[in-house]
C-alpha cells in the first residue's frame, strides 16, 4: 500500500499511517463521508465528546485571522449518555479504521464517569483526553493546573483499559512540566496541542469578533509555536508525541517528525482544503521513500538531538 | 458534495464593484438545486485563510456551467475580481440544502434585495420551468443594481421593482396579495425582509423561506462554526446555515419576535 | 499638530503619541535616522543593553514564517558600562523625543546595578525592564517566574526614579498574575508582550534553522494571541499597558487600545514597512478624528467592559 | 538610503527561471555604487513576510533607472517574476557598503559564478569607466547562463568564460597572474570562489575583496539579524551583512582558514 513503513503503533491502537483529524475538525462521519475518504485515515477522531448535553458557544463562533483561525464552538454536544445510546461509534465501523474517542468534562470526575461508561466498547480503538479546554464550571483549563492534570489522568488511567492519548494546551509557562506529569500518570501518548487563547475586535463595533468574547487560535499562524512545544516535549518524555497545529501540508508534518512526534493531526487545515489529509500521507510517504528512510520511526526526532541548546526560555 | 478543480470561462463586471463569474463545472451544474451554494478557493497560499462561500447564481446544465454574482466587499472578493479567464479555482460543491419547490404551489413570491438576491435567479428560472406563476420583488438603492432583472424577464416571471428607499420591497408583495393567493414566498436573509414575510405569512396564509448567510470555515458541517440560533415552539437551538441551511422556514427564524 | 489628543502620560514620561518602536526593531539612531522621521514618535526605544558585554547569538539569526518572523539574535550588547562611557544616550538628544531605555541582565542583581548607573540620567525618560527574555545564566525568563519577577520589580523600584516599564513573557500560563505582580512590585506600566518561543525546522537539513535552535516569534501571526493578553491584563491591573506584537497598521494599534493598551510598539513590522511607524499614528488620529473621538483615552478598553465573559481558560 | 514607490519599466525573462527587471528610480540609479544592494516589497499583504533583497546589476543615471538579474527560487522570486511593466513596488535603497574603486588601482580582477555574479557588471562598467584595466571570469554550468557577457565586452573587459565545470574559474585568473600584476580582485558570496582568491591574494600580493548574502528582515542594520563570522587577528566577531557588508575584505572572511 505505502513504499515505505508509516505505521504508527500506541500500546493496542495501531495505526496504518500517522495521519488523523484533530477533535472537532472532521468528525461527524456522515456530514463528512462523502467529500473525504475516511478510510485512508490513519485513525477517526471524533470531536470532544462531553460529559453532558452542551449547546455551545452564541454566535459568531469563528473569525479569520492572518493566516488562521479563532473559533468559540465550545463543545456542542449531545452528552456521553446520549451518545451510546444513539450507538453512535458503532457507526465508524463499516470504516476500517481505528476510531478515538475525544472525551471532555468540567472536573476530574466527569472525565473518569466517561471512561468507565466506555470500557469495553467495542467500536473504539482509545480515548484522547481533551484537557485543554473546559470553558465551564470552574473556567480552568484542566491540562494547565499540575495537580488538577495528574490526578485526572491517573483517575483515569486506574478506570481505562484504552490506550490514553492526552491532549495539552499550550497555554502553559512549562508544557514540558506538564508533559512530564501525564507521563507519570498513566498517559501512553500526548496530543501537543490544543489551540491559543486569542482575541479580536471588530474595530467598526467596538466590541470582541467572537460571541464569547475569546477564542483558541489555530492554522500556520502557530505552527512555529506549537512545534516548539513539541520539541520540549520529546526531551522530556518516552511516550509518543502527536504533534498538531498548524498543519497545511506534508513538509508541515515532515518538520512534526523531525521535532519528534510520531503522528499528527490536521485541524484547521481540513476547512481550507478538504482533501488536505489525503495529501499529506501520501507526502509523508513520498519524502521517506526519497531520502532513503524505510520507515517514519528513522526521522521521528532526528532534528531534535540532546546536544542542541534549546532548554533555555528565550533567545533574544 | 464534491471536491474538484474547474476552470474560469468568464469573469465580468457588471456595475461599479459587482462582477459575475462563470465556471466550467458540469457536474455542479447538473446536480445543483436553487439555494445551494459552493466554496471556492482561488488563490495561493493561506492568506485569506478560509474558502469563501457564494451562492449558485445560475447553473446551466446542456452547457455544464454555473454562475456565480459577487459583489466585492474585502479581500477575498477583490482577489475573485482579478481572477482572468482559463484561471484555475478549487471548489467545494454543491452544499447545504434548497428551496424546495413542492408539487403543490401554484404561485410564488420571490423576494430579494441587491446581491443577496443572488439565488434568486436560479430559484425563479427553477420555478417557471416547473410551471408555477412566479413574481419576482426586487429592490435596489439605483436601477443599475437590479442585475438580475433581464434574466427575471426572460424566464417569463412577474418583475416587479423599487429602487426607492423610503418604500420597502415587500410592500409591493403585500399589494398583489390583496388580489392574488399566493402559496410560498422566498427571500434572501435581510433580517427587515423576513419580518415582513413573518408578518405576512401569518395574515396571508402561505409559506415562507429565507436563505440564511454566516460566516464560514468548513462549509459542510464540520467546525460547527456558522451557527445562527432558530426557534421552534418557544425553545431556541444553535443550527448550522452550512448544513441544516442555508434555507429555513422563516417560522423558525422569526420564532415570536414577529 | 493632530487632529485629537493622543498624547500618552506615564508618570514622568510624557509622549505626544502613543506610538515607539519596540526595542530590538528599530533603535540605533545612527543607522535607522535617514529612513525614518524619528521625531515623529512618541518615544525611542533602544535595544535592550545588557548588563554585560554580549556577542549574540550564532547565525542564522533570523527566519521567516507564515504571516511572521523568528529570531534569536541573543542581545548583543556593548554592555550598560561601555555604552554609558560611550555617552550613547546622549546621542538622541538632538530629537526632541523622550528615549526609553531597555535593560536587560541575567539575574535581579544585573537590573538593579542597571538602574543604579542609570539614574539620574538626563538623556532617558524611562526605563524599560526586558525581563522576558535572558537567554543566558539560568535559561530562565525572569517574567515567567512569580517570585523572580516580583524581586527584581522590587528592587529596581527601590533604586531608580525613572518610570519602570515591565516588559513580560507571553509564554505563561497566567499573564495576568504575572501583571498583577508587577504593578504592586511598583511597575509604572507593563509592556505586553515580548516574543514567543518557536521553532522551524530546515527539513532539507534535518535540523533547525536557527543558529540557536529556538527564536522568538513575533509578527501578525501572533497579533490575536497578545491582544488576548493585553485584554486579560487590563481586567486586572490598573498602570496603563502598552501593547505589542505584530502590529502592522493603524487598524491593529486600534484593537490594542479597544483591549486596553494606553500605547504601542511596533516591532517586525518595521522592517516590513519601514515608514509604518508614521501610518500609525496618523491613521490613529484619524481614526479618532473621524469617528467623533477627542482623545485617545475615550477608547481605551472600549471592547473590554467587565460584563463580557473572558474570565475563562478556553472555548472549545 | 530612502524608502520609496517606484514603478516597473520591463521585467524580461532571461533563460529558464531566470529574469531581469528595470526600474524607474532615478535617485537610486544617480547614488548608488556598484556592491550596494535594495529591498523589494511588491505583493499585498504579510505572506511572504520580509522584503527580499537584490544587488544592482546595473544603474543607468542618464536614464535614471536600475536593472536586477534575478533567479526564481522561492516564492517571493515567484512573485517578482510576475510583475509587469508599470507595476508599483516599494523600495529601500541603496543599502549597506560597496566595492571601493581606489585610486592606485590599475588592473582589476572579478571572479564571479552564475546569477551570484550579478553584481559584477555595474562594478565591471564602473572600474572600466574609471579607466581600469578589467578582466572579467565568469562560471556557469552552460553558456546561457553566462548572462552578462554582452555588457561585459561592451564595457571593454576582457571577458573569460568558463562552462566546464571539472575547472574552476579561478584557474582561468591564476593564469593570467602569471604574466600580470593585478591590483585587486572582486568576487562574490561563494565559498570556493572566496577560498581560491583567499589563497592566491597572499601568493600574489593583490587586495580581494568578496559580496556575501544572508537572510535579511530589515536591511538596514536594526534587527541584527543577518550577521556572518569574520575574523581579525584571531579573533571572531559577528558583523551585519547588510551593514557592515555586504561587501568584506576576503581576508576577514577566510582569518587562517585559507
Ligand atoms: C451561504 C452564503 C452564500 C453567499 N453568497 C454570496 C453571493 O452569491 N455573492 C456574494 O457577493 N457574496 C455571497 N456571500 C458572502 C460572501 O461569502 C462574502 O462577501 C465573502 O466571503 C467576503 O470575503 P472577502 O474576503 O471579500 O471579505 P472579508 O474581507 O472577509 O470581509 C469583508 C466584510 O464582509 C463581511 N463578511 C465576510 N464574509 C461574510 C459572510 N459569510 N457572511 C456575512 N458577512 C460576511 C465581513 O464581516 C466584513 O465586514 C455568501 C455567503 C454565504 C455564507
Ligand atoms: C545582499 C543580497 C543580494 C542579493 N542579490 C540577489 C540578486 O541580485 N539576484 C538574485 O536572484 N538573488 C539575490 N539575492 C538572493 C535573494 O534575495 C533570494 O534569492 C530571495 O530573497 C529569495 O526569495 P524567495 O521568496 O524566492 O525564496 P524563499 O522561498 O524565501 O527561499 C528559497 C530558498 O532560497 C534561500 N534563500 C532565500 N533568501 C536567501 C538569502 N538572502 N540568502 C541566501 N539564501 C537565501 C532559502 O533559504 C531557500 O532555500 C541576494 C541576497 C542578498 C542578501
Ligand atoms: C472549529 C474547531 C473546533 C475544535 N473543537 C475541538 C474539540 O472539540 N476538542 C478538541 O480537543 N479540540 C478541538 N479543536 C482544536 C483542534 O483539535 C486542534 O487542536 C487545533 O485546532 C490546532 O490544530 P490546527 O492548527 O491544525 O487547527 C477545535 C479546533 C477548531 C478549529
Ligand atoms: C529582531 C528582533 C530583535 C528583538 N530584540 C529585542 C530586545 O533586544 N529586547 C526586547 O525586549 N525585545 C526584543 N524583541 C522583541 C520585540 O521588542 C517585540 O516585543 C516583539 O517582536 C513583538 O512585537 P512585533 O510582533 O511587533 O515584532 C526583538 C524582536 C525582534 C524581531
Ligand atoms: S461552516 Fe463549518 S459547520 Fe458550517
Ligand atoms: S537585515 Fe537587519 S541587521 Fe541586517
Amino acid at each position: 500500500m505505502y513504499k515505505t513503513d508509516i505505521s504508527v503503533k500506541i500500546k493496542s491502537l495501531e495505526m496504518k499511517n500517522p495521519v488523523m483529524p484533530a477533535s472537532g475538525a472532521y468528525d461527524y462521519f456522515e456530514d463528512n463521508a462523502n467529500v473525504f475518504p475516511m478510510n485512508t485515515l490513519g485513525a477517526i477522531m471524533l470531536k470532544s465528546i462531553h460529559r453532558r448535553e452542551r449547546f455551545g458557544n452564541p454566535p459568531p463562533r469563528i473569525a479569520e485571522i492572518t493566516a488562521g483561525m479563532m473559533n468559540s464552538v465550545g463543545i456542542p454536544s449531545v452528552g456521553i449518555d446520549k451518545f451510546l445510546a444513539e450507538n453512535q461509534p458503532e457507526k465508524y465501523a463499516v470504516l476500517d479504521v481505528p476510531v478515538i474517542i475525544s472525551i471532555s468534562g468540567n472536573s476530574p470526575e466527569d472525565y473518569v464517569e466517561i471512561c468507565q461508561m466506555l470500557e469495553g466498547n467495542p467500536y473504539l480503538a482509545a480515548i484522547e483526553m481533551n484537557l485543554s479546554c473546559p470553558n465551564v464550571g470552574t473556567g480552568l483549563q484542566l491540562s494547565s493546573d499540575e495537580v488538577l492534570l495528574g490526578r485526572t489522568v491517573q483517575a483515569c488511567r486506574y478506570m481505562s483499559s484504552f490506550p490514553l492519548i492526552v491532549k495539552l494546551s499550550p497555554n502553559v509557562t512549562h508544557l514540558k512540566k506538564m508533559a512530564q506529569i501525564a507521563e507519570e500518570c498513566g498517559a501512553d501518548a500526548l496530543t501537543i496541542a490544543n489551540t491559543y487563547m486569542g482575541l479580536k475586535i471588530d474595530i467598526k463595533k467596538r466590541k470582541p469578533w467572537l460571541g464569547n468574547t475569546t477564542g483558541g487560535v489555530s492554522g500556520p499562524a502557530i505552527k512555529p509555536l506549537t512545534l516548539y512545544h513539541v520539541f520540549q516535549a520529546y526531551r522530556a518524555v518516552t511516550i509518543p508525541i502527536i504533534g498538531c497545529g498548524g498543519i497545511m501540508g506534508w513538509e508541515d508534518a515532515i518538520e512534526y517528525f523531525m521535532a519528534g512526534a510520531s503522528a499528527v493531526q490536521v485541524g484547521a487545515g481540513n476547512f481550507v482544503n478538504p482533501m488536505l489529509m489525503k495529501e499529506v500521507i501520501d507526502g509523508i510517504d513520498n519524502y521517506l521513500d526519497q531520502n532513503g528512510f524505510h520507515s517514519l520511526k528513522d526521522i521521528v526526532g532526528i532534528a531534535n538531538q540532546k546536544g542542541s541548546s534549546a532548554e533555555c526560555g528565550c533567545n533574544l | 458534495m464534491n471536491y474538484s478543480t474547474v476552470s474560469v470561462i468568464s469573469n465580468e463586471p457588471v456595475v461599479k464593484n459587482y462582477g459575475r463569474i462563470k465556471l466550467d463545472a458540469s457536474e455542479i451544474a447538473a446536480t445543483a438545486k436553487p439555494g445551494q451554494f459552493i466554496m471556492l478557493k482561488y488563490w495561493k497560499g493561506n492568506v485569506p485563510y478560509f474558502m469563501r462561500p457564494f451562492s449558485i447564481n445560475s447553473a446551466d446544465r446542456n452547457a455544464g456551467t454555473i454562475e456565480v454574482l459577487y459583489k466585492v466587499v474585502g479581500v477575498g472578493t477583490d482577489l475573485l475580481r482579478d481572477l482572468e479567464a482559463g484561471a484555475e479555482v478549487k471548489i467545494l460543491a454543491p452544499l447545504g440544502n434548497w428551496f424546495e419547490i413542492k408539487k403543490h404551489y401554484k404561485r410564488a413570491a420571490v423576494v430579494g434585495r441587491g446581491v443577496g438576491a443572488a439565488p434568486m435567479r436560479y430559484l425563479a428560472e427553477e420555478l417557471k420551468r416547473q410551471g408555477i406563476d412566479t413574481y419576482v420583488y426586487i429592490s435596489a438603492s439605483s436601477p443599475e443594481y437590479l442585475f438580475d432583472q433581464a434574466y427575471f424577464e426572460k424566464a417569463g416571471c412577474t418583475f416587479k421593482q423599487l429602487t426607492d428607499d423610503t418604500k420597502k420591497v415587500t410592500s409591493l408583495f403585500e399589494e398583489d396579495l390583496k388580489s392574488n393567493k399566493f402559496d410560498v414566498a422566498f427571500t434572501c436573509g435581510s433580517n427587515r425582509l423576513i419580518r415582513d414575510l413573518g408578518r405576512l405569512m401569518d395574515i396571508h396564509d402561505f409559506e415562507a423561506y429565507a436563505s440564511m448567510e454566516e460566516h464560514m470555515a468548513c462549509g459542510i458541517g464540520a467546525c460547527k462554526g456558522c451557527v445562527i440560533t432558530v426557534y421552534d415552539e418557544g425553545k431556541s437551538e444553535y443550527v448550522r446555515v452550512c448544513r441544516e441551511g442555508p434555507v429555513f422556514p422563516i417560522k423558525r427564524l422569526v420564532g415570536d419576535n414577529v
